[in-house]
């Protein structure tokens, strides 16, 4: 493989919960035109643009041809990845690694606001034949997944409580954040239940909002006038789909994505690695299973670490300093890359008041959420 | 290549019959979409009987349907500009199928109309009306290149949609 | 840059309607494609699905749905999507997935399940259009196909007969095709005289509703020379989407499709497409679309086409031209949207390795084109491959 | 003419139906599955020729091994829940009148498992390892999977 990718440019508009003010071309005209002015470059230096998206969450039968205008990417090679923002990353990271294409636009935003049920979009994603017939609110998938998960690690519900705290609260410090709020893991575990033992302050609100980054080939960075952040890996990995074969209590792709990343980073001990970890957490437990599933955490160990606070802000490992998606807000396919931002701003040292005091490397993991089993995890350095 | 492919193919009435079990869905897939300022204050011309574009200053295109952003130049547009409501058909078409195939007796007449007052070849997609109740009428009344102006519904019944121009017409 | 070869191919039956699921219709077209590769699915390090819109099959996140189908799982997926374009765009995809050196094989599947779709599966299709400006009009599919056809036939004075013909011989290809779903020996007269639909449409210029699937497996070049053998070689790649306000822009070119094709052309060394190229597979699913994209292609000058049409330039059995979808295309063997174009990238590698059987074309090819379209007359694919 | 909007009452918007529905069908394995559960009140697994494991519902294909599975077989009707949720809200996002009960239950030495709503038991006595037996619709079948239910064993 040829030499190293970096990010070059990041652009974004804040999270919230709606975002009537704008629509969809222009809220992503907006995170475009911050990136590129970041990098200092024109979409005319760009040589290939890669987007993230499905099209019943715009609501749009083949979103893809609603993605050039506002990127500058008129009659440029425009791919989109029906899939999350680390599988776009990774389909940008590919591109500059095959040497054809040095500079490359990642483009993943949200208009959850804009559907009107969104239940019944994502009970579209279960089997016709076997599951969606039931008809539950599809929340279910994820009650059985924490069900089995709590059985299995013996997590504490008062555990994964603390992760909804712990988000929420650090989301206090991040402007873009669409649900900061300074809840007690009490008043988490009184939240109405929603798909026992889930609770409504475990699940992540959607938000609306846009992302725009650009990456670029190491042996062009000098035309570009931000610091780079370096993309040392980016792995995926698909666990099936089918709700009748996969493993309940563990998170199999994170497990695997993980490894791949890990060996192509070089980290030996992933436990000592980073300085922070940007982890999905759409569901308050599904933080701590990908702290195990990631090797953050011994297995069954996260639920007793969090509540220690080694994952808090100040802690031995932040976890999801920005607030994760409980804090900032559940944004789709572009959950990650609301981490992808964490990480490149921490690492760039501006992180404003969130700013960790060692930033050096940092791991940014994904899940396609309800009801998938696929992930990816991304390391992220500064040199 | 191997000649003898898989693939179990089934005839209507094997579903229709319950020979072969199937099941239903009937999702809720609606929307609400935010139309932003650009589209919000088009839709506000219509309600108002105004066919509004944008210009860039950079490239002096003026456009329809109206961005706040110039593609081509990716810059912010500069003004908006108040359009002609008549226009030029740029290519026109003559359907007798509705959107879930079945067919109609008399045909709909979509075409791409180029709005007078924007730039060149900025067209929009609306009806064509007054042409015609048959495909030789139609054909026979309409040409590629025929000036059309817009017929609007009256101002009490405008709504800010797409719709509030009920049709284009031949200019007489 | 590693080097990328085809190492095989295969696809189910294309049908109106399949009893088989999604799912069931990828496995059956990755495990023929693995076959022909003489490879299991242990051979595979990561996977490419292509399927157009989730709305045909009825499934939100329809990759997610047919990963495990498609082989894919505990492995590395990913759904490239570019419309109408993501069947070309399948082995383009596995080409960056190789070329990055990252990956040593990648198995792409296409599929597309049009039937659960009611009441019609060109329902579907109305929520393509803007929905600001253009949904509220009561849309439908054939609007667009029709408008961009008499914009072409307009500006270079096509006749209608010239276009029928494209019917003709696809669906006469077709009839050698094992996949096929409506080859047929048809007259210009006949194409001409069926329903028209959307006028200037005919029906017979139009592509059926298909339930399918197809596969292809690539590897990089270390593996396949191990696997020993002659090999089709992945030579080019190109694609380019246009701006969304599809009637700001004149219909009567795809300059797309040209943006797409030098990119292709470019990385493949070629500066002749008329000479260099041998068998292509301009994507059919209107008959005057094949001609609009060999146009597009610059296989023919603009507007010059259907002349060459005329002249069998085009024809299978062509000794001085340049066979165009030899397949039968989606007009004959049928249109699984993202299979179809996945059906056409795989007919070059069947024609380039001389196993088109009663399909090879006349003259000796040593290099060909496959080409896709997608979105709202947006998105140009092409892959060109060589042996 | 105003270059943001800044005003509530500047707010637009645009609503749409897509206006399509489904039908599907249960494809060659389903197929029997469905059949099997209707005509005999059998859940039917299907055997993976290589790895020999039985797999419930019957696929027509191994995932792990991806090859064709062409042997089908009983699963019998009584297995263990191997996770469940209480759930308390509807496809409608609005509370249900009783909350229900969820239940994945797998069968002894067979892979996967059915997913269906468990009857007859409090949501508090449920456990993960408790024994449930299969009860499917006799009175009125719809041939789809809504037929089949749980009940303690």
């Amino acid at each position: 493989m040829s030499g190293a990718v970096a990010i070059v440019g990041a652009g974004y508009t804040p999270l919230r919960a709606v975002s009537p003010q704008a629509s969809f071309r222009e809220l992503i005209f907006e995170a475009a035109v911050r990136a590129y002015e970041d990098a200092g470059i024109g979409p005319r230096d760009v040589d290939s643009f890669v987007t993230v998206a499905e099209d019943f969450q715009d609501g749009t039968c083949i979103v893809d041809e609603y993605t050039p205008d506002q990127l500058g990417a008129v009659q440029k090679p425009v791919q989109t990845i029906s899939g999350d923002g680390l599988e776009g990353l990774g389909v940008a990271w590919m591109l500059v690694k095959t040497g054809q294409f040095p500079v490359v636009v990642l483009e993943g935003h949200s208009k959850a606001s804009n559907v009107r049920h969104p239940a019944h979009i994502e009970a579209m994603a279960l089997d016709p034949s076997f599951v969606r017939p039931h008809a539950w609110h599809p929340s279910f998938v994820a009650g059985l997944e924490m069900r089995r998960y709590l059985h299995d690690s013996g997590t504490t519900e008062r555990q994964v409580a603390c992760v909804a705290a712990k988000n929420k609260r650090n989301a206090l410090r991040n402007p873009l954040a669409a649900f900061p709020a300074a809840v007690s893991p009490e008043q988490v575990l009184e939240s109405r239940p929603v798909a026992e033992p889930l609770r409504e302050l475990h699940m992540a609100p959607t938000a609306d909002g846009a992302f725009v980054f650009i990456l670029a080939a190491e042996d062009v960075l000098k035309r570009f006038r931000s610091q780079p952040v370096f993309v040392d890996s980016v792995a995926w990995v698909c666990d099936t789909c089918n709700l009748h074969t996969r493993d309940w209590g563990r998170a199999v792709y994170a497990e695997k994505a993980a490894e791949q990343a890990y060996a192509e980073a070089g980290i030996k001990d992933a436990r000592s690695a980073f300085d922070l970890a940007e982890v999905d957490d759409t569901y308050a437990y599904k933080e701590l299973q990908h702290l195990e599933a990631l090797g953050l955490a011994g297995r069954g160990e996260a639920g007793k670490l969090v509540e220690r606070g080694e994952f808090d802000a100040s802690g031995r490992l932040p976890v999801n300093v920005s607030g994760g998606a409980l804090g900032c807000g559940h944004l789709f396919e572009s959950n990650p890359l609301r981490g992808l931002l964490e990480g490149v701003l921490q690492l760039r040292g501006q992180a404003g008041e969130r700013q960790l005091g060692k930033a050096r490397r940092g791991l940014v993991s994904s899940w396609r959420a309800v009801p998938t089993a696929t992930g990816g995890v991304a390391v992220l350095s500064r040199r | 290549m191997d000649t003898k492919l898989r693939g179990t193919a089934l005839r209507e009435d094997d579903l229709r019959s319950g020979r072969v079990l199937t099941t239903e869905w009937r999702g809720k897939i609606q929307y609400t979409w935010d139309a932003g300022v650009a589209i919000g204050q088009f839709l506000d011309g219509l309600k108002a009987g105004k066919l509004l574009g944008r210009k860039c200053q950079q490239c002096q295109r003026v456009v329809i349907p109206p961005r706040m952003f110039c593609e081509i130049c990716f810059r912010r547009s500069d003004e908006w500009v108040t359009l002609k409501d008549t226009g030029r058909i740029n290519t026109f078409s003559v359907s007798y199928v509705n959107w879930d195939a079945s067919r109609r007796t008399t045909p709909q007449v979509p075409a791409v109309i180029e709005i007078d007052g924007a730039s060149p070849g900025m067209g929009i997609l609306h009806m064509l009306g007054e042409v015609g109740e048959s495909l030789e009428q139609v054909l026979a009344s309409v040409q590629v290149g025929m000036p059309v102006q817009a017929v609007w519904k009256p101002a009490e019944q405008r709504e800010g949609q797409i719709t509030d121009v009920l049709y284009f017409r031949p200019v007489k | 840059m590693s080097k990328v070869a085809v190492l095989g191919a295969g696809m189910t039956k294309f049908m109106r309607r399949s009893l088989e699921t999604g799912r069931e219709l990828c496995w059956e077209a990755a495990d023929a494609a693995l076959q022909d590769a003489g490879l299991t699915i242990a051979d595979i390090d990561c996977v490419v699905i292509v399927t157009a819109p989730d709305a045909f099959d009825g499934v939100h996140m329809k990759g997610e749905y047919l990963l495990d189908g498609a082989g894919a799982k505990g492995k590395p997926m990913v759904r490239p999507y570019v419309g109408g374009g993501s069947g070309v765009f399948g082995p383009i995809a596995a080409w960056y997935h190789i070329a990055s050196g990252r990956y040593r094989t990648c198995l792409v599947v296409g599929e597309e399940r049009m039937s659960p779709t009611q009441p019609h599966p060109q329902g579907a299709f109305n929520a393509i259009y803007d929905q600001f400006t253009e949904r509220p009009l009561g849309v439908n599919l054939l609007w667009i196909f029709s408008l961009e056809m008499m914009r072409y036939m307009q500006v270079y004075g096509i006749p209608l007969e010239t276009i029928a013909q494209v019917a003709v011989k696809n669906k006469r290809n077709a009839k050698d095709h094992p996949a096929c779903q409506l080859g047929a020996e048809l007259t210009v007269e006949q194409v001409i005289e069926s329903e028209v639909m959307s006028y200037p449409v005919r029906r017979l210029m139009v592509s059926p509703v298909t339930d399918g699937a197809a596969a292809m497996v690539l590897a990089n070049e270390e593996f396949a020379r191990k696997k020993g053998g002659k090999h089709v070689w992945v030579e080019g790649v190109g694609w380019a989407l246009d701006t969304s306000y599809w009637t700001n822009r004149d219909l009567c070119y795809p300059e797309y499709v040209e943006k797409a094709a030098r990119a292709a052309y470019k990385m493949a060394g070629i500066t002749k497409p008329r000479e260099e190229i041998h068998v292509a597979e301009p994507y059919d699913p209107f008959a005057y679309k094949e001609l609009h994209h060999l146009e597009g292609l610059m296989l023919a000058d603009k507007g010059q086409a259907p002349k060459l049409l005329e002249q069998g330039y085009w024809d299978r059995d062509t000794t001085n031209g340049i066979p165009a979808s030899p397949s039968g295309g989606l007009l004959g063997v049928g249109n699984p949207i993202a299979a179809a174009g996945l059906m056409k990238a795989a007919e070059i590698y069947y024609q380039l390795s001389g196993k088109a059987g009663a399909r090879q074309v006349q003259r000796n090819v040593k290099r060909g084109l496959a080409q896709a379209w997608g979105d709202l007359m947006q998105v140009g694919t092409v892959i060109v491959m060589g042996v | 003419m105003r270059e943001y909007n800044t005003n509530s009452s500047d707010l637009r918007s645009v609503s749409g139906d897509w206006g399509v529905w489904y039908r599907y069908t249960h494809g060659v394995a389903g197929e029997k599955f469905f059949q099997e559960m209707k005509a005999s009140r059998q859940l039917t697994g299907s055997v993976c020729p290589k790895c020999k494991r039985t797999f419930v519902p019957a696929s027509m294909y191994c995932e792990d091994c991806f090859v064709q599975m062409t042997e089908y077989r009983p699963v019998g009707d009584t297995g263990t829940v191997a996770s469940f949720t209480v759930l308390h809200e509807s496809l409608e996002e609005t509370p249900l009148a009783e909350p229900l009960v969820a239940a994945f239950v797998q069968f002894d030495g067979v892979a996967g498992g059915l997913l269906a709503p468990l009857r007859g038991v409090q949501p508090g006595q449920v456990q993960i390892g408790m024994k449930v037996k299969a009860v499917i619709d006799k009175e009125q079948p719809t041939g789809t999977i809504v037929d089949l239910a749980w009940v303690p064993a």
